[in-house]
């Protein structure tokens, strides 16, 4: 199925936009901005606003049209967990019966982030949303070391207490820093030969399952996950170690 | 109601005895008088429908056919016709749009004809009020879920089929009210198109198929979401009563429809319109449709600072008109608008005065508020805040009909996204508030209180002057909205009638005595 | 100059985007709004807000990075009126001096269109925004017909009063109707033999010079004009005309 | 100022005592001891500056030289050096860049030194009474141009001087005061980095270069908008008194610091963060600089309802601090944030009743109100419209210091156009609702007061019982923002030193002079 955006007619191909150009404000930047528009692959784009920022700074809103379009059933997306989540009960349930011990996960915010709330969602008791933290998993031993955590810190203690998976959380983006950071705990592990003893995890509002594969992690959560995706996706990807073992 | 504005009861009432005067003259006058478009609701309701090869719809074939002869009225053609040909109205209406000409049946037994336009008033009169009856089961089946203020979205498409998913998608985002918004320039014609259309500049035909396709498509979507949704439409223009028939008979629940606004603002006949409005109003009373009255119309072209006392003037006007149609105030939707200059220090102040003062002067009025769309600009941002103070104020004021901004108003008819971001911020925002308004009192002799106990002062001294010189006179000197409207110029003028003595419309007779009409 | 959107840093190519993709949303849905981006030449395309809006219908919120750019050296604008645009007594006075006798313009809002706040804007004497309007001016004989005003009925209008020059404003725009609107207007002075006649001026908030010159205007004037420019163009038109007899 | 909650007089003079009985204590431990810190303000304060080749400040070297000889200051062998090498400081500066140990220089005749450091004092007063003159006579010069309460933006790109571009761009659009966000976690370097940086994650290192690069570059904005624009930076962290000491010396206006933010929110050690913050707000409050507490803080982690009263008591504990370091009620910009979950019926009428609380409580201090952050999402447009009810809220209860919330909160640190439109959203509201304020009373009894009244007893009943186990066992404890920080934990404790009885620092005995606080 072809799709485009829809405005108030079925590909129309309706889009908002708003941009600063850094020129002045003027007929000149209108039509700079129109032709930026255009080189953008919209047909019919309107500038419907601009305003003068600063010296030699504008801003403007403009409404387009387009006829690119996506093809939806060509789209594939991996999201960690798949359709099926377990409940906190399913999932101690599952770690009973599969694999017979505790899990031990070990967590934290690293390198100068201290963007804990993110987190502490995933893994203090109270959890978030209503749905309960990792702690809270009667079957699963579950160590936050918060804020500001050095990643070859993170990986002694993953290694002290023989932690099934580590969970890294990322929240500042700028200048890329998070994938700097994410990219240097991968290399670390390497380096320690410790990639493949650990489940390896990151998490993050600006973090999707496809840009933690990419890097190197098992898996990736962004914004509106819980405590019950991360656990699901350890617990099964432990039980399949087991089985490949 | 908390009474906040402190203001003078006297005054009101002075202002309410002007509006009597000021009315009741005009009344004799459309008392005297019917109109093409009157004679052609009559013919609606009475079941004429469908149109001929061209388009031309029944009704108008009919009224056509009896030009010159109408001082007594078209009904008594149209029931003879049905009489001697002895055919359904289906039937009779095929046969006129295949070129019968009902004036050429000699009329017969005015015995028959007065049985069949009983058995006609009663079909009507009962598919009105089995539509009455389920809006009302629908209320009580979900009372508690519509919004206060009501929420009202407009759709614009062009296209019914269109329309129908937009209408659905502000259905299941929140929405009490749906308008389907008019096909630009639909007022001027004098006829009402017939059957769904998919063509309209601005707007959407309103044709009764399509009211019947909205009201259907709603439907679906009031029991789906389990809240009452209110279908919306214009019985404005030069068929005014036309459209009020085709949506008592359809189940549309609230219609624009507004005593004055054809004459200012499209150049319609004063006598006409004066004429057509009250029909209208009757139908509409019956029917139990809330009008929606177009004060805002007068901001789009005059200052709110400057010009509000002509809004609530107007109220008075409207509010008059209506309750000598038999409509009672609850199905008063009186209009005003959130129109101040965004620049001006205060604004809001003043804004919050108005509205206050509306709803303290008209507290049984479900009052339609207006958002900001003079002074929105392609700034959606700025947009997004204007109307967020617009929501806060009717929130706070306890507005009954609240119209939803666009923060597109400046450069489109809505998007889909633009009703959800509209909706999302009123729903927020009332949320947030929703008890200010029983919280905060006013301090005597500031800024908001002055402004309505001035605002008040100048209506009543404006329609002090309106009363000494008669309406008409007003209208003809530019009164109001700075337009002045010559009596005998405007578009209709010719289709105005002077009622004979034999003059037949046991349509009118049968509203007048059901809206206790009947002295 | 190359110039690029700037969000924070020179040529960071940052862009605001919203748009509604006729899917239900999701993770699948947030993927195609992505690739949409991508393909509209995008580089980092971030949906970071999604919302569903009715069945079948998402909304998207996204920011995203391109190196796409423009050469602003290289944009034309011609705007109806330059850099100097006379006042309403600079006017009269080149009239008196220039034409010797009066300026007849004629204005309407043509075909269905009722907005007549812009027309008005242009031409009654309270004017607009502390510029006056074209019915102040001595040395100009105004005629406004208002609103809804067929093309022809215009022309007739203007041919009545020997006009030198004819307004036509047109705001609702949706389905193009403007232009159509603004064609036919053309097409009849053209089939009548009348196009030469006159000066053709059109107006409108979504109408710009570039736009009625197409159109076969012989200029355009959009949002924040005044009877000034208006003025001004028609003024130095009719003096070039009278020098090219 | 209009009171309008009627809050008890006697809980609130209550609170005063409690917070009085609860800092004293603290305060006897801070009169005894010292801190790396400290030591290397007062060396800054006397003219240390430059940093070695490998970019270890100078303040640190000489320090470092004295490890486990500090407790009677650094001081005393900085100007020794002075004397001895009869250098200039700069000469100075730079030779202990180069090698020189301060340390190993024997101490030489007391008078000289005592006469070296009254120079040294006496430059140091000059300059930042200099500094207070020239700020005081623009704001004289430019009265009335700033907005009430004053529009404060940030620029966090990380390069100071695309932090320049991006400051003079908000001058230009109508900031009141610009605040350079520091890169993360520099609150944990114990140094400050030396010169202009372009190089910091979601901020700009805080150096004494940057610091006036950017005040050069808002000192041209200020001639050309006619307006004086407050500069801001972060007295806060591991450096807390030098930074205040760099922001003394370079004129900025503003500096966040709080006195238990450090302990509570980066884990540095309490005893370390008690003693810098006083001498870090002697020297805010000597160089006229406007302090920005931290209680907003406490809604990112907790709830803004339940919580409501930890921000109330950390602004009378920040209170006390404050006077006890001789900062006067005018530069105490108390913190509190807009941080309620927007979903909540009659959200924002708590929000009002907790921003004209602390109106109330404490009329002459400029109170900072940040934002909605930790409810703001990716959806842009409903962020507009949390910012427009948030710039309301400010306006009604005239807050002093108003932080402009970005659209893109969630996203990004903020693009020129967010700021942009961050100014517009606040302009428009603040103009058009400006005089409400005046204009309306709540309700006794009604939801507003009572709120009000609750949040208060709880703040004076959370007093009580910090009072009862004392400050720091409570920290001890987790009793704020439910985080518990041992007093032996944390980072910094090895840089508190306790005072030797010879221990030598005119510059603080001279800022305690010039604030009143010698007995
Ligand atoms: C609260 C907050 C703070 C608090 C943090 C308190 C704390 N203890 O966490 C304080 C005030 C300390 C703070 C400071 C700063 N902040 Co801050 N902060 C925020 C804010 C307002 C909310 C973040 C939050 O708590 N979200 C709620 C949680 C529940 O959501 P979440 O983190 O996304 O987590 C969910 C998912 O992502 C996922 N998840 C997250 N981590 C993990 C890990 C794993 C393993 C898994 C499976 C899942 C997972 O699950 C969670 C639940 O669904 C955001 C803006 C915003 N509205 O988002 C800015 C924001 C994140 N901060 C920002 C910045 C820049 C800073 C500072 C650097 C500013 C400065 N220079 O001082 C400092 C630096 C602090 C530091 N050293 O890191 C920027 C980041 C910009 C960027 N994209 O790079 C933001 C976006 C604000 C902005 N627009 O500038 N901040
Ligand atoms: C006021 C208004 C009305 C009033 C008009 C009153 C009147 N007497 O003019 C009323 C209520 C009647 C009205 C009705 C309708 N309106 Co209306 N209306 C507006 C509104 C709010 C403001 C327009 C305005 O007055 N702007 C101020 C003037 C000064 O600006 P301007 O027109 O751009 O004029 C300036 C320039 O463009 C230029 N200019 C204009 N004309 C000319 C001509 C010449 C020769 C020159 C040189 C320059 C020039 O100079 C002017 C001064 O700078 C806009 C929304 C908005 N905020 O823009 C919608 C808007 C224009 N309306 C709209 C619509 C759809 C309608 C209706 C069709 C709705 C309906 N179905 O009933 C009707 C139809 C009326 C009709 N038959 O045309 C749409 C148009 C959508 C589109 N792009 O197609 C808008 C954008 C609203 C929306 N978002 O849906 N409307
Ligand atoms: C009462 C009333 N009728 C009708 C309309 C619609 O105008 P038109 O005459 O174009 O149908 C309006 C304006 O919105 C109105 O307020
Ligand atoms: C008082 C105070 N200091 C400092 C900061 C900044 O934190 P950091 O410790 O990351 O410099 C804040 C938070 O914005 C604060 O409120």
């Amino acid at each position: 199925m072809i799709i485009r955006p829809y405005g108030d007619t079925l590909d129309d191909g309706a889009v908002q936009l708003s941009f600063t150009l850094p020129v002045p404000e003027g007929p000149r930047g209108r039509e700079a901005a129109r032709i930026f528009m255009e080189k953008l692959g919209f047909k019919h784009a309107e500038v419907v606003h601009s305003h003068a920022m600063a010296e030699g700074y504008s801003f403007y809103v403009a409404y387009a049209k387009t006829e690119i379009f996506v093809d939806y059933d060509a789209i594939h997306i991996e999201e960690a967990t798949g359709e099926k989540v377990y409940s906190m009960n399913e999932s101690c349930e599952v770690i009973r019966e599969q694999l017979g011990r505790k899990v031990v996960i070990v967590g934290a915010c690293t390198g100068f982030d201290a963007h804990t709330v993110g987190i502490d969602a995933i893994m203090n008791m109270k959890g978030y949303n209503h749905h309960y933290g990792l702690e809270r998993y009667p079957e699963i031993e579950a160590h936050n070391l918060g804020a500001q955590v050095p990643n070859d810190k993170l990986i002694d203690y993953a290694v002290k207490v023989n932690a099934d998976a580590i969970l890294v959380s990322q929240i500042v983006t700028q200048k890329d820093v998070h994938i700097h950071n994410m990219t240097e705990f991968i290399e670390l592990l390497q380096a320690r030969n410790l990639r493949e003893r650990f489940i390896v995890i990151a998490g993050g509002s600006r973090i999707g399952n496809k840009l933690a594969v990419e890097l190197g992690y098992d898996a990736g959560f962004g914004k509106g996950s819980y405590a019950d995706h991360v656990a699901t996706f350890i617990i099964d990807r432990l039980i399949e170690k087991k089985q490949d073992y | 109601m908390d009474m906040k504005l402190n203001l003078s009861e006297a005054k009101i009432a002075r202002a309410r005895e002007l509006a009597v005067a000021i009315v009741n003259p005009v009344m004799e006058f459309v008392e005297a008088h019917t109109s093409l478009t009157v004679e052609r609701a009559a013919l609606r309701l009475a079941g004429a429908d469908g149109a001929d090869a061209d388009g031309v719809p029944v009704p108008n074939l009919v009224v056509d056919q009896l030009k010159g002869k109408l001082e007594n009225g078209a009904l008594l053609y149209y029931i003879n016709a049905l009489v001697k040909t002895g055919e359904t109205v289906e039937g009779l209406n095929a046969k006129i749009a295949g070129g019968l000409r009902v004036d050429e049946i000699p009329l017969g037994d005015r015995g028959a004809i007065e049985k069949k336009t009983a058995e006609r008033i009663q079909a009507f009169a009962e598919r009105v009020k089995r539509n009455r009856a389920h809006r009302e089961a629908k209320l009580v089946q979900y009372a508690g879920k519509n919004h206060s203020p009501m929420l009202y979205l407009i759709v614009a498409t062009g296209n019914i089929f269109e329309d129908v998913k937009q209408a659905q998608a502000a259905a299941e985002q929140g929405a009490d009210v749906v308008a389907v918004i008019r096909t630009t320039a639909q007022s001027l014609l004098d006829y009402v198109p017939y059957g769904a259309t998919t063509e309209g500049f601005g707007g959407t035909y309103a044709t009764q198929e399509n009211f019947r396709i909205m009201r259907q498509a709603l439907d679906e979507a009031v029991d789906k979401q389990g809240r009452y949704i209110y279908l919306t439409n214009y019985a404005s223009g030069l068929c005014m009563p036309e459209i009020a028939a085709m949506g008592a008979l359809e189940r549309l629940d609230m219609m624009l429809n507004d005593s004055m606004y054809g004459i200012l603002f499209r150049d319609i006949n004063m006598y006409r319109t004066f004429v057509d409005q009250k029909f209208s109003r009757m139908i509409n009373a019956f029917a139990g449709v809330i009008i929606n009255t177009g004060e805002d119309n007068y901001l789009t072209t005059s200052d709110a600072v400057e010009k509000a006392y002509t809004v609530l003037a107007s109220q008075f006007l409207n509010e008059r008109f209506a309750y000598a149609a038999g409509m009672p105030a609850r199905l008063m939707g009186l209009g005003h608008a959130f129109e101040m200059d965004p620049t001006i220090k205060n604004g809001f102040l003043m804004e919050l005065a108005q509205a206050q003062m509306a709803r303290e002067i008209f507290p049984e009025a479900p009052l339609k508020y207006m958002p900001p769309t003079k002074f929105m600009t392609g700034d959606i941002f700025k947009g997004v805040v204007q109307n967020a103070l617009f929501n806060f104020v009717s929130q706070a004021t306890n507005q009954g009909i609240h119209l939803l901004g666009m923060l597109t108003e400046a450069i489109h008819t809505p998007f889909m996204q633009d009703r959800s971001l509209a909706l999302e911020n009123a729903k927020y925002v009332m949320n947030n508030m929703a008890d200010l308004s029983s919280e905060i009192q006013f301090k005597p002799g500031g800024i908001i209180m002055n402004r309505a106990h001035q605002v008040l002062d100048e209506a009543v001294a404006f329609l002090e002057r309106i009363e000494q010189i008669g309406l008409m006179d007003a209208m003809e000197k530019g009164e109001f909205a700075d337009i002045k409207r010559p009596r005998d110029m405007g578009k209709g003028l010719d289709g105005l009638v002077k009622k004979g003595d034999e003059y037949y419309n046991p349509f009118e007779s049968f509203l007048k005595s059901e809206l206790g009409l009947e002295r």
